[in-house]
């Protein structure tokens, strides 16, 4: 892009600095786009599996519900708790869409469209996303109230534990990738699989922790069926529930986000990324963004449906789940990656 | 092959490790297995020992090697350390299970901290680089910080543990942002490529670097005036642990100081001598002075443990190859004091079932415990250095190397403030043999008596026939220091 | 040394994340004063307490096992801090360096296992 | 350009936060633990930037050391705190003296 | 047969060391008996040793040398200042014993392991040929003499036992710095090998000062005694007189062993604090023991006072005056050993040791006021007795150096007569003011055997001293040979007579013995 911008006549450093910014932009603005209509979208799914028709009054198909509760939250009046900590309860949904957007800025979309191609890039994400827990943390906090407090400590304890296991499991894809550069990430699983899938997943040794990753991503977004920092019967609305208007909405808003980089990573780490599902010429013929796109919105399809058919976990099986299932096995699977690219690839 | 070279001179340490592991396990299986597990940590303890004699015994191994490309240093130096430190763990190993039964606060996982604990102390005397030295120190210091609160129950316990935990986590910052800048101002974290780059003169980052490490292993080994903690963590932990740290990290801290200086800053002896001479100087007056006051036995075995640091101290100020196998000496007699005089405080129980601290307890002992008694003023006078009791010894190669140094003043500084000291030692003393019997305090458990008598008699009798053996063995240690 | 300008781009996101945000949490408050929806009352600002006044102050003490997961939380997440330059490296370091890690994940499975056993993962 | 001795600067100045959190804290232990932690991040500023000024990888695989330990010791402290606030009711400074002499 | 053949001296040491741990287990009278038979036959080994010493022989006798500890040679053998020593330790002690026998009652195992041990540090310190074995023997007696007054002593003991204890400590522990400097710069720890080597004169003013500290504290030199009035008083009677008896000379002999051999450039530069301090502390301490009501601590005040003559005569740098020091040193340990006995005697009768609290005692107690007569007079120093020898002796050397410290010297004696005239007469003459003490039974046939055994040999060393000197001369002679160089300049107005005095006493000797070797007839002579 930079250098289109320097066939506008600006120098290097300007072309660049523009670009940049378009690029932030580019993705920025979209991303709230998408979440706005990826909520419409899990909605009508949600009420699809459950024989009802959804939002459908708001625009064509109810397409404009979501822009109308924007529109709607962002008119409210924001009210600040009189026992909250005023700084840091307006901080915290700022940390939480802040860190949800930034995220994205190492995410390939295609083989040129990356803002930052860092050479820890995956790690860079990891960080990130564990930065999100303060927002959660600090939201329950401030709030100094107790449904939002108890439910802040859940999410974290929730969101930590299963950190653990995505941090065993990224090792794993690291492994075989070689490299923590997502963009090698993406390239490494060109032809993988027998020489013409791309996807790391399609391997035996990975498919099973493609499924983790996906269960633990869940888990990590606190999606349903680890919903279980809203339970309603016990936490109101989680650790949200003294906020209104748009900072609400930004706890919303972030949350969508990052189950979509959850997708996004879900698609990038196993199953090829931006690159057509098989290493046949025809299909790159269609551009890398729109097999990126697609494979996101298959695991968001997954997440809805989730969300719609499986009963909510209890909070013990939950970390059950997570340190004495997820865990070991991930952590078995590192020494089992290691040893069979040890005896194959190095040796 | 390296890695096999590597790991045979690492061999205690590995021992060590794996049985801590193992032992861990089972300690997850049985609840129940404390006593067992003692056992077993001791046997671990021996085993890891007897790979020390044939590195103390064959002098082709006195100099030893490095393992893992200069990280870790195997020599008759460190050999003689961890022999040391392994005898005072074992000990303390036989006496705790009984001592802390009886509080009630006995757990499977005690021999297993101790046991992690010396391994932290074996990698700590024998690093040769920051790293290592950083991490086996932390090894240490995380055990220890969870043996000093291992009375949960206890309010004093888990004081101790967070006192012991905050200051120690101090010092550990200290230390390493000295060792951040001597790598910076050095350009590595190799002790002998430190000293290479060191020779000459220095600018202010490196002096600010090895005032900073200096200042962090003083908070170590508790030396005035970093000894704050000391006597807090001494009440308050349970007295088996407080004798462990009372001996075995004591001493591996010591000698890790001393490898640091010797090795590390061994081309700029003057820039850290005077530190050394003035810590000593502090921490003998402070550690005297201190514990006159004071009506708790474990804080006046703390105070005492920091005069002795003091002393100790003189052996480094000292620089010279009798320095440091004094200082060998003192701490393996040190030891022996140190664990002797716990050994009795641990029996101070009266009729009552009360576990008595105070100096109140002591009184009249000798006419109701006449052998404890005995065996505690043998190492009252022996802390104080005063023959016939082998303390002396101690204290006079220590100050034999001042003398060679020609550290006159703070030979004689240091020697009129050891009569400070003896005036508390002397108080104790009276306590027991003068004052009217106040408490009963019941015989005790029979481990316990045995060692404490054991040790006095040691250190009445055997002690001075050792003296050829602690002078060949700190003759050698410093010989393979100063060779490296 | 190794190039740091990728991560300008980053900075600069970070900059704008962080104002598109701000805007959203404060425009509206502009705005709803302007509106005059912006009404404050005692019960409106009174924290949620299911329709009657709270009891206690709500950042009283709470489970203890909120600790032990932070605690197993920090330990296993450092372990696999080891591990990120291990996995990239794997292939220069050879068999010692596979052996030293899995010496080190062994080591840290027996730490599992025993804060397994000893019940550090239950949240019954 | 920035040179070494910023690095410098802002790790000095740190490390003396944290040591100054660490003595003239009079309220909470856990601000002592964060300072803690503080004084130690200096430390890995120092190693890390030394490091990349040095072209000599020692140092940040040192500061991958103090971070694990770091780490570790963050997690006993906290225990430790936790067994404690369980017996005394109260984490405040001015509260741990139980023991005077 | 000959105690040559048999290593006697570790004998000594151990039979009392045995019986010391014996007594530890054993009750009451099992442990003054086995005390009491390990002291005699102690001293019969003693006498033995004596009869097998040739004074003629070697330097050092009965010499063993063992490679045990060390650095720390066992290297231990005595010369005949050693012998004497020795022999008035071993003769003390049975008495001591006998003294203690009905006055402890508590802890008497205890008790007596204690003085079992005492004897064997003392004979250690007394054997020692290394410099660091001397020392650990030197500074172990303060432990059992801390348990002894801490334990069996009177109401202010604890005060008293921490006084001696530090002081003592304080002074020796410098001569261990002094000591370790030594070995450093010799080489060696052999004290032979020590009397040998010649130290530099500038480093021999600090040794001298660090062995200075210790000695005058332990001897004790004013103004550092006051440790030894409290230590006294307190302590029980045996402890006392064990403590005047053995341990002030403990040291006199370190003077003569160490500081004068060793260190002659910077003995003779410090004589005038030698001579100063003893002139103040005969004057002084005469005073103020003038004025006690305690006899206890008259007595040590006088001991005070009498150790001042030991170390003037010792500091004398001739023959006459350090033979005069070693003959006072045996007289004083028998003389005011002996009058703490009967201090003993009495206070165990009417437990005080208030001297206005008895009176006329000649009347009550006959044989008692006779024998305290002859320990007085013997104290004052009238010829016949003891006192007398030593101490004409040793001013009669001081005589040659200093005529104002002799002159001082010689009024302290006069005030000594004083003080112990005006005691005895307080004490055996007079009204009996006191009932009680006028009830008092006069001795027993075990006191009797305490105190008659010490009248015999005070007269006898009053007789016929040369039964002591004997022993001594030659050693004496040896060191006032070796510290010849050194002597210092005197101001002394009749050196010539003097000159010709000393030539008549060594020819007197050499007449009547025949074997005293050439070289130090000659220095003897020197003048």
């Amino acid at each position: 892009m930079t250098e289109f911008f320097i066939s506008l006549g600006m120098n290097f450093e300007w072309a660049w600095f523009t670009a940049t910014i378009a690029g932030i932009l580019l993705i920025a603005l979209p991303l709230m786009l998408a979440v706005a209509m990826i909520i419409y979208v899990d909605r009508k799914i949600w009420a699809a599996m459950a024989l009802r028709k959804g939002p459908n009054v708001v625009g064509p198909f109810g397409l404009l519900q979501s822009f109308a509760d924007g529109l709607k939250v962002f008119l409210q009046e924001t009210i600040i708790p009189s026992s909250a900590n005023k700084g840091l309860f307006l901080i915290a949904p700022i940390i939480t869409f802040t860190v949800a957007l930034l995220a994205w800025a190492v995410i390939p979309f295609s083989e040129t469209a990356i803002l930052s191609n860092i050479n820890v890039g995956l790690l860079y994400i990891l960080a990130v996303s564990s930065l999100g827990v303060y927002g959660v943390v600090i939201s329950g906090w401030a709030s100094n109230s107790k449904y939002p407090f108890f439910s802040a400590m859940r999410a974290a304890a929730q969101m930590i534990s299963y950190e653990v296991s995505i941090g065993f499991i990224i090792i794993s894809v690291v492994l075989f990738a070689g490299s923590f550069n997502m963009m090698e990430i993406v390239e490494g699983q060109r032809g993988f699989g027998l020489g013409f899938v791309n996807a790391f997943g399609f391997n035996i040794l990975m498919f099973p922790m493609a499924i983790m990753f996906l269960i633990s991503a869940l888990a990590e977004t606190a999606r349903a069926p680890f919903d279980l920092t809203e339970a309603e019967s016990e936490l109101v609305a989680g650790y949200q529930t003294e906020y209104s208007s748009m900072s609400f909405a930004l706890f919303w808003l972030g949350e969508y986000a990052n189950v979509l980089l959850m997708c996004a990573l879900n698609a990038i780490l196993f199953w090829g990324g931006y690159l057509p599902p098989v290493d046949w010429a025809p299909l790159y013929a269609v551009p890398g963004i729109i097999w990126l796109f697609a494979k996101i919105f298959f695991f968001f399809f997954v997440f809805s449906w989730v969300k719609a058919t499986v009963p909510r976990y209890r909070y013990d099986q939950l970390m059950r789940l997570g340190w004495k299932i997820f865990l070991p096995i991930s952590l078995f699977w590192v020494f089992l990656v290691s040893g069979y690219l040890m005896l194959t690839r190095y040796s | 092959m390296d890695l096999a070279i590597s790991l045979y001179f690492t061999r205690p340490e590995l021992i060590l490790s794996f049985s801590g592991l193992i032992l861990l396990l089972i300690a997850a299986w049985r609840n129940d297995s404390g006593k067992l597990l003692s056992i077993l940590a001791v046997a671990a303890l021996f085993g890891a020992g007897a790979y020390l004699i044939e590195f103390l015994t064959n002098p082709s191994y006195s100099d030893g090697g490095d393992a893992f490309s200069g990280l870790y240093r195997m020599d008759a130096f460190g050999s003689y350390a961890k022999l040391i430190i392994y005898a005072a763990a074992a000990i303390c190993l036989i006496m705790t299970p009984s001592v802390l039964t009886r509080a009630g606060v006995f757990k499977p996982e005690y021999p297993i901290l101790v046991l992690f604990a010396v391994v932290g102390m074996g990698i700590m005397v024998s690093a040769v680089d920051f790293v290592t030295l950083y991490i086996g120190l932390e090894l240490n210091s995380l055990a220890a910080y969870v043996l000093a609160s291992f009375a949960r129950d206890d309010e004093r316990s888990s004081e101790a543990g967070l006192k012991y935990f905050v200051l120690g986590a101090l010092a550990s910052g200290i230390l390493l942002f000295g060792m951040s800048l001597i790598y910076g101002f050095t350009g590595s974290t190799q002790f002998h490529l430190i000293s290479d780059a060191l020779s000459g003169n220095i600018g202010m980052g490196a002096t600010f670097g090895l005032v900073f490490i200096l200042a962090g292993l003083a908070f170590k080994i508790s030396a005035a005036p970093f000894h704050m903690w000391t006597p807090d963590v001494y009440e308050g932990a349970p007295t088996p642990i407080t004798a462990f740290f009372a001996s075995a990290p004591k001493v591996a801290a010591s000698i890790l100081l001393v490898r640091v200086s010797m090795d590390a800053f061994g081309s700029q002896v003057a820039a850290w001598q005077m530190i050394v001479i003035f810590v000593a100087l502090f921490s003998i007056i402070v550690g005297a002075l201190g514990a006159i006051g004071q009506q708790n036995i474990k804080r006046l075995l703390a105070y005492s443990s920091i005069n002795n640091i003091g002393f100790l101290l003189i052996g480094l100020a000292a620089a010279n190859a009798a320095g440091i196998s004094g200082m060998m000496t003192y701490l393996a007699i040190y030891v022996v004091m140190t664990l002797g005089a716990f050994a009795c405080v641990m029996q101070l129980v009266d009729r009552q079932g009360v576990v008595r601290e105070d100096m109140g307890a002591l009184a009249g002992l000798s006419e109701t415990r006449p052998a404890l008694a005995y065996s505690m003023a043998a190492y009252m006078f022996a802390l104080a250095g005063i023959p016939p009791l082998f303390g002396f010894w101690g204290k006079l190669v220590v100050f034999q190397a001042a003398i060679q140094a020609g550290l006159f003043p703070l030979a004689i500084l240091g020697i009129c403030a050891s009569v400070i000291g003896a005036f508390y030692y002397l108080k104790v003393v009276k306590i027991m043999f003068f004052d009217e019997a106040d408490a009963i305090i019941v015989p005790a458990d029979k481990v316990l008596a045995w060692i404490s008598g054991l040790f006095a008699i040691i250190l009445l009798t055997v002690g001075w026939m050792a003296i050829p053996l602690l002078q060949h063995l700190g003759d050698n240690a410093a010989a393979a220091l100063l060779a490296s | 040394m190794t190039d740091l300008s990728q991560y300008l781009p980053i900075m600069i996101f970070l900059i704008i994340a962080l104002g598109l945000s701000s805007a959203f949490v404060f425009l509206p408050m502009g705005v709803s004063r302007l509106t005059g929806s912006h009404k404050p009352s005692a019960a409106k600002l009174a924290e949620y307490e299911c329709g009657f006044p709270a009891f206690e102050d709500s950042r009283s003490q709470f489970d203890v096992r909120f600790y032990l997961v932070a605690i197993l939380f920090i330990i296993f997440d450092l372990e696999a801090a080891f591990l990120f330059p291990w996995a990239v490296s794997l292939g220069e370091i050879g068999w010692a360096g596979w052996g030293t890690m899995m010496l080190f994940l062994f080591e840290l499975i027996i730490g599992f296992i025993y804060a397994w056993k000893v019940g550090a993962l239950e949240w019954e | 350009m920035i040179g070494i001795e910023h690095y410098l600067v802002v790790s000095t100045i740190l490390f003396v936060l944290g040591v100054l959190g660490i003595f003239l804290n009079r309220k909470n232990v856990i601000i002592i633990l964060m300072a803690v932690e503080l004084i130690l991040l200096a430390v890995n500023i120092n190693l890390v930037a030394f490091s990349a000024f040095l072209g000599d990888l020692t140092g940040q695989i040192f500061a991958m050391f103090v971070l694990t330990v770091a780490a570790g010791e963050a997690a006993i402290g906290l225990a430790i705190l936790v067994i404690y606030f369980r017996k005394r009711g109260t984490i405040a400074v001015d509260d741990v003296n139980r023991m005077k002499g | 047969m000959s105690a040559e053949n048999l290593p006697i001296l570790s004998i000594m040491m151990l039979v009392p060391l045995l019986a010391s741990i014996a007594c530890m287990f054993l009750r009451d009278n099992g442990a003054r008996q086995l005390a009491l038979g390990a002291t005699l036959l102690n001293l019969l080994l003693g006498i033995w040793l004596w009869m097998s010493f040739n004074p003629t022989g070697d330097q050092w006798q009965f010499t063993e040398n063992l490679d045990l500890f060390g650095p720390i040679g066992y290297n231990i053998g005595i010369d005949g200042i050693s012998l004497m020593l020795i022999m008035l330790s071993v003769f003390l002690m049975p008495i001591c014993i006998g003294a203690s026998w009905r006055a402890i009652d508590k802890r008497v195992g205890e008790y007596m392991a204690a003085f079992l041990m005492m004897e064997v540090i003392m004979i250690g310190v007394f054997v020692a040929q290394d410099l660091l074995l001397f020392y650990i023997f030197f500074e172990a007696g303060l432990i059992p003499m801390y348990l002894i007054i801490g334990i069996w002593g009177g109401a202010n003991r604890i005060y008293a036992s921490f006084k001696f204890f530090l002081y003592t400590l304080l002074g020796s522990v410098l001569m261990l710095l002094a000591m370790l400097w030594m070995i450093n710069e010799a080489g060696t720890s052999y004290i032979p090998d020590l009397h040998a080597y010649k130290f530099p004169v500038e480093a021999q003013t600090w040794l001298w000062l660090a062995f200075f500290a210790s000695f005058a504290v332990k001897v004790p030199m004013w103004p550092l005694h006051t440790w030894l009035p409290d230590a006294h008083v307190q302590a029980p009677t045996a402890g006392s007189v064990i403590l005047a008896g053995v341990l002030l000379k403990l040291g006199g002999y370190g003077f003569l062993r160490f500081s004068l051999p060793m260190f002659p450039e910077a003995s003779a530069e410090f004589l005038w604090v030698i001579l100063g301090l003893s002139m103040v502390a005969v004057v002084y301490t005469s005073l103020v023991a003038l004025v006690q009501e305690d006899m206890k601590k008259l007595i040590a005040y006088s001991s005070v006072a009498h150790m001042a003559i030991v170390t003037i005569g010792l500091f004398a740098f001739n023959q006459q005056g350090i033979e005069g020091a070693i003959i006072v040193m045996l007289s004083h340990g028998l003389v005011s050993g002996a009058l703490f006995l009967c201090v003993g005697v009495i206070y165990d009768r009417l437990h005080t040791r208030d001297i206005g609290r008895y009176g006329g005692l000649s009347i009550n107690m006959p044989k008692y006021a006779i024998l305290f007569l002859l320990f007085t007079m013997a104290s004052i120093g009238l010829p016949g007795t003891s006192g007398f020898v030593g101490e004409f002796l040793a001013l009669a050397g001081i005589y040659q150096i200093s005529t104002w410290a002799t002159l001082i010297c010689t009024t302290g004696i006069i005030l000594g007569a004083g003080y112990m005239l005006y005691l005895y007469r307080r004490v055996a003459f007079g009204a009996q003011v006191n009932e009680d003490a006028a009830a008092m039974q006069d001795i027993d046939g075990r006191e009797m055997w305490l105190l008659a055994p010490i009248a015999a040999v005070v007269l006898w060393m009053g007789v016929y001293p040369e039964s002591f000197i004997q022993p001594i001369r030659r050693d004496v002679a040896t060191i006032v040979a070796h510290i010849d160089r050194a002597t210092p300049a005197t101001d002394s107005i009749i050196k010539e007579n003097d000159k010709a005095m000393t030539k008549y006493r060594v020819q007197k000797h050499e007449g009547k013995e025949g074997h005293l070797p050439e070289k130090s007839a000659e220095h003897g002579s020197a003048h």
